[in-house]
């Protein structure tokens, strides 16, 4: 038996002890926020105690010092179960990693182990409503004052905003120089009276996402993250995260429009003869299928070495037109009753209005189709798209 | 009569549409379908009596305008285009099924008060467990005869069915399936309304425990068919004007919605998909055209034609709707933004009267094929 | 009867008496060049004479000086027959039209007569293989010598140029200011020495169009129509009359993916009951009358004094996007035979192969796109398509 | 053994793609198709014998190399790129027939000179009239028994009938249904060269009036099952290997071909459709690679797998055919570009062992829906 074999068995032994089996109709969660924060914290405290917290983090900020094999053996394991850590993956995805690789020794110190022991809750602040896909182009200021910074302005599209206690945002501090060089990212406390956190109702009634607005909210000179001005960076590593985690998608029978779920959908409206729906089937099938193997392509090139690039791009779109046709193929299964939002139907139908949102969240197809073009396929960039003016003279959305 | 609107259709597209952003905009549509009613009372007053909508298509001798149908479709374009909640496409079913039957009395009786806004019909014809819009073989019963016929049985998305004074009910018979009217006061008689995906519409389940009927005279199998023939011009046409309310809201905010440095309508991932908007509701409003004009002019071509304009209005908008809400981006997903309503009405309206399989087969028979 | 009815009734009995009813299954042309050219100049002379050709063109130049309702009348009664008239339907629609708007009155004089009595077939020259979408691009020239000018370059495209007596061509007359602005367009004689015409074989094996090449080409300076450098002007209204004439589309019944023929086509593979397919059958019968009602819609605005702009673009994307959908259908229906190229089915599967081609023809979806965006919605022009930039200093293909 | 590449696959890749780049590029293609025979005998007798392919997968005990459905895979994906005109796909079924049957002495004969490229085989399965490839139940008849069987009825679409030294037909026997060699050689056998869409293939009917023929030992049923198996997988290939072609020769012209002063594939009109492309054959191209990782691995999940991959690369090849025809232009119409011939290979190969409708039906059943 290897190490990675004995991690993996001690993974299994604990979780089957400590965590609930992964429950498939249970899985699909449609306010984001079903699980008590409580429980959460408790848990992801009983998970650092155990030794599965920050598994390839450095000893010294609360992690274990192990290697992606160990990682990896992890996460196998772990997807058998339902882990309560939602409140938990953003700090300890995105935020938490940039810390580790950009942070100053003292933010390490400070900030990566109550993350890791369950203590503290992160968000990140990006996106702006006038910003959209050209995330650079925020608005959101952040100016010298005697002591720090001053931030101004409103982020949205924040999940997790509510009950978080720390948060990683990007601000313009010169306006003078092009859009992606005068951006800094801050430390900000989610605690500051200057913070107003206001929860966005989507399209399907729940309000899973924040509107966060910034009012006068001090921040220490030690709450930048990396260097004046060079938050861009910073960013696209963490946008790149992200995409890679939305591409990835969760499990595919806790997804009201993943084939499992329209073939019972089928069976229980008596279409399971019909010709034309089993085909659909077949085809949701293949095309469900094979964004899985594409999956596995891309990490076992990662594990291999291969550099990945944009590939996960291309992921991202696939699983966004998927979803799209597959709310399509539900339409046409559940026919008139579509119309009604009865209890049986409730969770098929919010996935069918929900679609479209999933399709832009983390980037538009439009945006995935041209990032596939330019950095996969190597064509010309957009004409005309000058990354070279001044912020103050681009123009801008309302 | 040619395929663009006439001066007059002009004049009341135009009154509606003023009426429309006057009395009942977006803002309001919101107001109205957050609180418990179905639509606006004094809108649909207003609707129907000011502006003679109820009994638009009615003739003149049971009160109405006897306007044609493409009159009733420049006005049911604007409604469409305001996502308006009214009772009046259940008006509209239910009294073309009246006037397709024989019944001199129910006429007389109903029509009237349905053309001057008094009275909302609602059209019970869908079974539960049965797919198909109009079932060819009803399950509910009518037993009994003369004054004393009662039906049984129970419909399923009944148009306004907890909105209606009289409800008009397929059921099987001793000579076959009928139409049956029945009071909505009519004991045995249970309507409760539904949840629906779509909060500009609403419907209703209804159950007819011996509930005493009418059977209304005349053949009711082509009464029906008329009736899907005008389900599909009134459909289509508020759809058309859905469409066109959508590709004009999103292209306007291609203009004005800047990324790069440039407005996001000059890029073509963009621009290009606002094209295929414009064209599918170019195509499928000059369908609906021919449909009106054929409904006027030559009424052997309506069913065809009506059910091609369906055809297309149904996915077209459906697609456009989904393109809004695709092409505003994040701010196209909140419920602050009127594109998720546009979405969930063109959902609930792509199987309004018949989904898809249901249009398609129809139009295949019609076509011989 | 109005005048116009009379004229109506004239035309159809000289229509019935001399020309062949239209014939549904000999309808589609393969090779674009099907009647023989004697035939076709006897019956364009003997349209002449009895009065039915140039029919809004001025007495002077030979026309009959009638209106528009009058033309509409004829090409309503005519559209139930087969007229031969194929090779002059470019010299009637294109060049005749423009020479008629911008031409001298010696041009006029000289060349318009001859075109409606058939005595003279005209061509237009307006692609090149380096230019495609971007028409003005092209790199053709005509430079001055003492008594006119002098052309040089291939032409691509050209219907008719093997038969052709005389052509419109546009080239480059000033490289040294914008694309738009150094063109010229002239008359040519098509059977001057430097002038070689070679057939173009295309995707389904048959040669409908030809290439042309242009090596030192004389032609006397009153040959310019219009104004030296104004050419482009002339050149667009040409190809706005091109776009609505391959928008409209010949008669649905003789297009082999054309509804008739596809319900032909699944009742002889015996697929007449089956659902999927007779909902096609539906969507398409729905798709093609649409299309034929938005053409008239058009025509009826036209008629009403509506500016039509550049809807026209629409019914071309339509009716291009049609074409592949319906081959699509037409393949699933014939099955696995379509791999067999069968007496039978060879129509059909020619129709299938060339789709693209005509999906391509007289600009691509893309252009069409972008003309309905920008002309019909009033969308900003794609960014960094500079229309000032010297032609000698553009980047071209190779 | 994982999805991606070994470096034997690696370099077997690359040894069949300078083989093709060097003995048979395009322009060589098109001589031969231009020509009248179905393929360069001497570049087969070179990708049979030098290169091995038509032995790949044969287990060596039959003189092949005993080779992975993986290694095959990676050596048709180059083929395919190239529209190689060739019998191995003839060969391949038809010993993958013989290997899944239980006769000895039948594989002891055929098979290695299949091995060596010194025989053609040919699977005639397709029966006229009936849209199934493999019917359930063949027409074609087979009567006598021991040494004196004989086959009646007809076959279609035999690929490369018209060049086999030896057909396996399937035929209803008086034991049920049964694979049978047939020589080339025999009597009362007709073969028919088909006229093709696609030039690169070669097929043919076939008549059988008192041919005869031996009956090969086996459940013939599992071995046909096994063979659209095998079908999936070396079709999926080489058409993952044409769209990748077919990607890569529109990515190069977008970005040499000027329109507007701008290399067109900086427009998102070209662009897009590109990544859409991409997206197409990432996705095949995974499937295909689960699908012969579980041919090798976890033969249980094969035939829900390989027809999952056809599933997805055959429509995507068919529209990334026709995307390559339509962002040339109209110089991806001329008979001078290649772009036709992939359209052609396309459109015929969206049908070769089975079409669509018969690739969906048969992984639904397998899926159990």
């Amino acid at each position: 038996m290897t190490s990675i074999d004995e991690f993996r068995a001690r993974a299994r032994a604990w979780l089957e002890q400590h965590a609930k089996p992964f429950d498939e109709a249970a899985g699909y969660d449609l306010e984001g926020s079903a699980v008590p924060l409580q429980e959460s914290k408790r848990f992801q405290k009983a998970l650092w105690e155990a030794g599965f917290a920050g598994i390839t983090w450095p000893k010294e900020y609360g992690g274990q010092g192990l290697g992606a094999a160990e990682l990896i053996a992890f996460n196998e394991e772990a997807a058998d179960f339902d882990l309560p850590t939602g409140p938990f993956t953003i700090g300890l995805g995105m935020p938490g990693p940039t810390i580790l690789e950009l942070g100053t020794e003292e933010q390490r110190k400070r900030y990566l182990p109550p993350l890791l022991r369950g203590d503290e809750i992160w968000c990140q602040l990006f996106s702006e409503p006038g910003a959209g896909s050209d995330v650079a182009s925020l608005q959101t200021t952040a100016t010298r004052t005697e002591t720090g910074w001053l931030i101004n302005g409103q982020k949205v599209w924040t999940s997790g905003a509510q009950y978080s206690d720390f948060g990683t945002i990007i601000a313009r501090t010169d306006p003078t120089v092009a859009k992606h060089r005068g951006i800094t990212m801050f430390i900000v406390d989610m605690h500051h009276p200057g913070v107003t956190v206001r929860p966005l109702v989507v399209a399907t009634g729940h309000a899973p996402f924040n509107e966060v607005f910034f009012d006068d909210v001090e921040v220490p000179a030690d709450a930048v993250v990396g260097e004046v001005g060079e938050g861009w960076g910073a960013a696209v590593v963490m946008l790149r995260n992200e995409r890679v985690t939305i591409g990835a998608g969760g499990r595919a029978r806790s997804n009201p429009l993943g084939f499992d779920s329209l073939v019972e959908l089928a069976r229980a409206r008596g279409l399971e003869a019909d010709t034309a729906v089993r085909r659909r089937l077949a085809v949701l099938y293949a095309r469900e299928s094979a964004l899985g193997a594409y999956g596995r392509v891309l990490h076992e090139e990662t594990t291999a070495g291969v550099e990945i690039g944009a590939r996960g791009s291309a992921a991202k779109l696939a699983g966004a037109e998927l979803a799209l046709w597959a709310a399509d193929l539900a339409q046409d299964i559940i026919g008139s009753d579509i119309a009604l939002g009865g209890a049986d139907l409730e969770r098929v139908v919010s996935a069918i209005v929900a679609a479209p949102g999933g399709a832009v969240a983390g980037g538009t197809n439009e945006i995935q189709r041209n990032i596939v073009g330019e950095r996969v396929l190597g064509l010309a960039k957009d004409p005309g798209v000058d990354r070279n003016t001044p912020f103050n003279q681009l123009k801008l959305s309302r | 009569m040619s395929l663009i609107f006439t001066d007059d259709q002009k004049s009341l597209a135009e009154t509606v549409r003023r009426f429309v952003a006057q009395r009942t905009p977006l803002p309001k549509v919101r107001e109205v379908i957050g609180g418990d009613q179905a639509y606006d009372q004094e809108v649909w007053s207003r609707l129907a009596g000011d502006l003679g909508l109820a009994g638009l298509t009615i003739p003149e001798e049971y009160g109405g305008a006897g306007a044609t149908q493409a009159d009733l479709s420049a006005a049911l374009r604007e409604l469409g285009a305001g996502l308006v909640p009214s009772p009046l496409l259940a008006c509209v079913l239910t009294a073309g099924a009246l006037l397709a039957l024989d019944d001199e009395e129910a006429k007389r009786e109903v029509l009237p008060r349905i053309a001057e806004g008094a009275l909302v019909g609602a059209l019970a014809v869908s079974e539960p467990g049965n797919r198909r819009w109009i079932p060819a073989e009803p399950e509910t019963t009518a037993t009994g005869s003369g004054d004393a016929v009662t039906l049984s049985g129970a419909k399923v998305a009944v148009l306004n069915g907890a909105e209606a004074g009289v409800l008009l009910v397929q059921a099987r018979g001793p000579q076959g399936v009928g139409l049956y009217l029945v009071e909505r006061s009519a004991g045995g008689l249970t309507v409760t309304k539904d949840e629906v995906v779509d909060p500009t519409r609403s419907s209703a389940t209804v159950t007819l425990d011996g509930a005493p009927a009418r059977l209304v005279a005349g053949d009711a199998v082509a009464a029906l068919d008329r009736v899907a023939d005008l389900a599909n011009l009134a459909i289509a046409s508020e759809q058309c004007g859905a469409m066109l309310a959508c590709l004009t809201m999103t292209t306007e905010y291609a203009k004005v919605r800047y990324a790069f440095g440039q407005p996001i309508g000059a890029y073509q991932g963009v621009k290009h998909k606002l094209a295929d908007m414009y064209t599918l509701w170019a195509l499928a409003d000059a369908a609906l055209r021919e449909a009106t004009r054929a409904a006027d002019e030559e009424p052997a071509k309506l069913g065809t034609a009506a059910a091609a304009a369906r055809t297309l209005s149904s996915p077209g908008y459906l697609t456009s709707a989904k393109e809004t809400m695709l092409l505003h981006g994040g701010i196209g997903f909140t419920w602050e933004h009127d594109a998720h309503f546009f979405y969930k009405n063109a959902i609930a309206g792509n199987v309004l009267a018949g989904d898809a399989d249901y249009q398609q087969d129809r139009l295949a028979d019609k076509l011989g094929v």
